[in-house]
């Protein structure tokens, strides 16, 4: 298992979450942060004062996956979040000891898989 | 005749509502930014604050005369322009008793806040320098026409359409312009692919709550005086708001099972609209009935708007062009000659009244339709009117102005005021 | 008896004053929806907005005219029902100089925001529906006959109570009100579980400025017209929030070493509170000391009400009813006929004034809790007066409103508006 | 001498007008507030709300009678210390025709907010405690002096200086005291290391919406009647901040680019400054030049404060101080006696005038900066004036307050109120 | 060492906070995220917009912990943060390279275990 | 490749950030969080309510890294960010199987190279 972790731009988000929704990933959190990388630094005038903004708003995803859904998982992400600009972000994959699913106590894949209601 | 003589109630009392008129104007800015997004939120404010500074300079300086001076049917003269002859002396003929620099700054307010709702068809996107050069010239070309024809003597006025405080001349003017606007600068990049969720539904309550507040001296004031007519307007303008809430969230709850604050403060703001012109000339039961009928248009058309393709989120479309013309309508349904000492509408047995109020809509809808148009190709020329994709993607705020509506100031570096200079902290990082 | 004339004075200022108390409900929406938490705060400002609507019709219709007609000693007659009769005419009993119209308005704002204040007694919980429906009656079967009581020629003005813009009729009246509901609805079901943290402190400060604004209007209004009792009505309520917030910083060092920003908005608001029936009777300088008096009770009285099981936690009852009976006693004190030309109070040698008062404060508290238990229980046979315990962990907000206060848009997905119709945008994803 | 009449309608405008500049004080904390970091809202916003209750109550106390009281050329007397003798009878040499209570509470809106201004000079940092000996004291021992030299009867108006609504009284004076106190109390420990940009735009704007309204109070109601230089003053406070912020606008658009929101609300509040003294004084269209020429001291002197190691950030010295003496300088040259009735100015013919209001000026400033100094000195003997590095770390807020701003309650933990008792709830966690 | 990451329903942050208490583990942060599994999607209305809200607010705990720790704080959450409906969220267990303590710049085990100050 | 997590005081943003720079770092995202450890806990006072709060607010880094950047990036943080009091905060090093650049598609450390504009 993979957790996998994904930065993106905040304007891709809806289409990162279509993407994954077509390749069948159900669970994922995210989060705002915010970013440094190549991106352009914007700078912001108060008065007389003018302020280098050095960082950029991103979008987090956190993905826990069972290994055959790694591929599938990074390759929609790459897809529908890539513009081409400076700024499109990272995507990290890390190992993973084990995944419980709280309401269930079920473990590792089990975890992950979708329960199928409909 | 008589020389006249100031009166210090009246002066009290149009001073009060000028202020009143004033605060709608920044009001309106947290009604609209509260319903855009959090990228946003200041440029679009700043559509309306700008307005008290560009649009009311335009007014003072040659609007004003142009909308209220004698001149023929169609616009008034320019003796007034400059503030020329705008003085302490009272007896002018639409305000006798007050000061006319009063009445002057009273004037404002509206052409300020009618220029302020038209920005509600263009958010997040317009270009503010094109923005800019739109309210100067839009309170000039087309507010100071519109003023005239209905209450500066023109041929509106004098066919008898009855607009007691700016239901034609405000709000179809204002709604059609926006939607004009929505469709000359063009939709949000991301329209349609993207759900534009308000980003601080509690400052769009705040926004209605002082619209309303500031909407006592609206109607109120357009009496010009402390009196009858003034205490008839301001009854009404108590009332219908209230009849257009209670309708509005039954609907709201026979539609999504759930009243919304969203609906409450719209409700709010429909309810003003569709008194406005009446507001004189109703006595207050009809007010309050006028307030329940008027919901009724502008929800539907709300409902309607929100599948069209066009960008005009806002609904100032919805709100202020069907809210006026549904006002205007009931105006010339519900007046009462014993009431407002000027005329009947139809319930009272004067049915052609309704034509005229009918007339007075669209001959208004036409022109700002027209004059919107030919202002917004002709800037177009100079200027490019909608700011790119990738500015509007990033958020009007950062890319028009520079700045964020809320910042926690993390990595947020202090270099010096002017350009070239030496960064004054070892702490700013260069360009990787 | 001489033709009584419209005095533009005194109607200029019932109208600002009316103007200003109308801004209050909305105002305390905000001083209720900071102390919310940040999933209820919509769901809190809605409870003081929807007064606006459902309960200022019921009053318009119906609530006026057994308040304020003549009527017996407990409730008024039907004569102004459907605001029939209610016209521009001056010289009725209780405002001779101004129109009955907006005689009407003001005191609608006066029923309209006491019934808006018992909404912080039920926060976080109640059912919207049963809300509706609650306010809709209260505000008819509860506040107008205290109203009538006091005001409107009934047993406690004739015995000589003096409740000059309302300790007993608005803030004693709202306050048991507000226990009473916050017992009959039942507790948060977290409630005791979980802390209860201010979601929006700058919100409460404003809500407790704009209050204190249109306070002005609340006191400075119930003399009808615009003479020397307003003036000192005005100048109390300018006086006495500064004595109490001082006495309230005071306490806080004391207790906790700091003062605090709630603290400050709630010493401003009791302070409203205290001088509220006092306020045309006591001399400027008594009226300061009230407000630095005033504070002792409340203060105890929240301390003491955060150790109770009962739900009641943004302490209408501490700051209203405990607020409001301090005011009303120490207006037996303090009242002096020279200023008030109308009676003396214990230091001026009346005493039994004293009793006359707590009389008023029995009274209103034993009808105000007994007609809003009635109440309530008949509405919770027909409706479910409280959220179910997931509709609350999810907030009130998103569960009775389908709104957020502050939403950034990540994950919204625009769907048509009709029912059953397909999705416009092909990001719709289905359900999993 | 015939008897005072109380005048209605001058009394209704005065109510309205110190309702209006009442309202400025919390307006003022919401603009700083805005402007503050996310960690000091409540702070900044406290500072400007606690005058209301710690200053409020010495100006009613004493500083009333110091002001305005014959006394002699640089002090009043005792006569109306703790209000005696403040009554509602009209008479009183600068308010003839209302009753003395509401021109002491009109007075004091003045002298509160004129406090309030000076906390601009030491956000985030000044010890609360300190800070409230401070403003107590400073309205008595600062304020009141100078309001008596020029208004009260004192040397400066004697000397034919003309401040109409307090260009040195209200803004040279609290500019130059904020400064002067941003030197003392020191700079923020980490300022010039760490970028402040403002936590809450939003508020700024409402803010400065809010003053402008209030405004209208402020310089309207400094002809304590409701009449023709109401009016005037009414207009040019009308006109003045809508020419600052198309200058500001432009100069902001040639800098760098772009209109910010900050500079529309710094626009709005330097315009209103430089009409207040001049506002009485000089015709409506140099009322909108002068907003505009107003603009430019200012807003350079903005840009060149943020290079100084000085940490007065929220520009009190550059908006208020420069502004004030901008305006008070340009009232001797605008000035226009067929208006006002008292004086010309310059472009009139009377260029002594000029001199006469750079002596105000100058006097004003002297005696602010060396009874603030002298102030803050002794308050320092007895007091820490600065807040310790890891209090100013971790926020104003929490370490002076005891509250968050916006706070979602996660890990909040309730505990009982009484020292020293046992928790109440078994999610008490203890100190690891 | 281990890094417990777990994604909790909002109303149970302070029961489990009181649990791992309990438990003794001592340090942890935790952050705001939104998220995306089986639960039931909500919809708001805007005028005449209807939008779908595919995402539910979260709590995210981060936990890092020596080896011995793992079992008991996995266990503390379990209980605590489980109401049975759909929702509960999930935990994932990351290996873990190295630990620093930032003010000590103690290691490992040492950095994650709680000075003892009273 | 790592992927290193640091928790840190709010007011040592810019000193870390300024450090990481001088280190060569320029990828970063960087995200608000409340932590709890030893530090004091402080009660907030709502009228007659009083309230502890145990959290204490914090800022977490999160920066992939090649591995011979592992060291310099530690110290940099380390050095910027302690104060020598209680609740400066910890870091983590957690290991990474796969790293891409979104815009690029470049893998592992390439991913992580900035790319050279200027
Ligand atoms: N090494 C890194 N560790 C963590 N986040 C990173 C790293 N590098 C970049 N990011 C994130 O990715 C965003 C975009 O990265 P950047 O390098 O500017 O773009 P690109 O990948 O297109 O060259 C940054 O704003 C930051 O949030
Ligand atoms: N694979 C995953 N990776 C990351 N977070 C997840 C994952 N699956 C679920 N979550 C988080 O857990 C929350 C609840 O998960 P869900 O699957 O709906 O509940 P349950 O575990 O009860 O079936 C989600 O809202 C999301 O925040
Ligand atoms: N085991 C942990 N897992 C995750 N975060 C932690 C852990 N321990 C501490 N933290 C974070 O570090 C911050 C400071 O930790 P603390 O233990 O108080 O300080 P110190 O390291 O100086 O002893 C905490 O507020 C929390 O955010």
């Amino acid at each position: 298992m993979k957790l996998i972790i994904a930065i993106i731009r905040p304007e891709r988000v809806n289409e990162v979450l279509e993407a994954l929704y077509r390749a069948e990933v159900r669970g994922l959190s995210l989060s705002r942060v915010q970013g440094h990388g190549g991106e352009l630094e914007h700078t912001e005038t108060y008065r007389g004062t003018t302020v280098k903004i050095g960082l950029t708003e991103k979008v987090r995803f956190e993905i826990g996956v069972s290994d055959h859904f790694v591929e599938p998982t990074i390759r929609a992400i790459m897809l529908a979040a890539r513009t081409g600009e400076v700024g499109d972000g990272k995507i990290f994959v890390l190992p993973v000891d084990k995944i419980y699913r709280i309401r269930t106590g079920e473990q590792d894949s089990a975890a992950v898989t979708p329960v199928m209601v409909s | 005749m008589p020389k006249a003589v100031l009166n210090g109630s009246d002066l009290a009392w149009m001073m009060t509502a000028t202020a009143l008129v004033l605060l709608m104007t920044p009001a309106l800015g947290f009604f609209y930014g509260g319903m855009a997004g959090h990228k946003n939120v200041l440029n679009t404010m700043l559509m309306s604050m700008t307005t008290l500074g560009f649009s009311l300079v335009a007014w003072a300086l040659v609007g004003y005369s142009l909308a209220f001076s004698a001149g023929n049917a169609l616009l008034g003269d320019l003796r007034w322009v400059m503030l020329n002859g705008v003085n302490l002396a009272p007896g002018q003929a639409l305000s006798p008793t007050i000061a006319p620099v009063i009445y002057m700054a009273f004037q404002a307010t509206f052409a300020v806040i009618t220029t302020a709702l038209v920005s509600g068809g263009i958010v997040g996107r317009m270009s503010f320098r094109a923005y800019l050069a739109f309210i100067t010239l839009w309170i000039v070309c087309v507010y100071a026409p519109i003023a005239h024809w209905v209450w500066g003597g023109g041929w509106l006025g004098s066919l008898g359409a009855l607009d007691f405080a700016g239901g034609t001349v405000v709000h179809v003017n204002a709604g059609v312009a926006a939607l004009v606007a929505a469709l000359v600068v063009g939709n949000r990049k991301d329209y349609g692919r993207q759900a534009f969720v308000p980003g601080n539904v509690p400052f769009v309550l705040l926004g209605a709550a002082l619209l309303w507040f500031g909407w006592f001296g609206f109607n109120g004031g357009s009496a010009a005086a402390s009196n009858g007519l003034a205490a008839l307007a301001f009854t009404n303008t108590f009332l219908a708001p209230a009849g257009t809430m209670v309708v509005w969230a039954l609907l709201d709850l026979r539609r999504v099972g759930k009243v919304t604050a969203i609906g409450a403060a719209s409700a709010i703001v429909v309810g003003l609209v569709v008194i406005t012109p009446a507001s004189g000339f109703v006595p207050p039961i009809w007010g309050l009935v006028m307030g329940g009928l008027g919901a009724l248009p502008s929800y539907f058309a709300m409902q309607w708007r929100a599948r069209l393709p066009v960008d005009e989120s806002l609904d100032v479309f919805a709100g202020h062009a069907v809210g006026g013309a549904t006002g205007a309508i009931l105006t010339g349904v519900f007046a009462v000659k014993a009431w407002n000492t000027v005329q009947n509408g139809l319930i009272a047995g004067n049915a052609a009244q309704v034509l005229t109020q009918a007339l007075a809509v669209a001959g208004a809808a036409a022109y700002s339709a027209l004059g919107t148009f030919v202002l917004l190709k002709v800037i177009g020329l100079v200027l490019p009117l909608q700011a790119g994709r990738a500015e509007q993607a990033s958020g009007m705020d950062i890319t028009q102005h520079g700045e964020e509506a809320y910042a926690t100031g993390e990595g947020a570096v202090l270099v010096l005021p002017e350009v070239g200079a030496e960064p004054r902290l070892e702490t700013v990082r260069a360009q990787a």
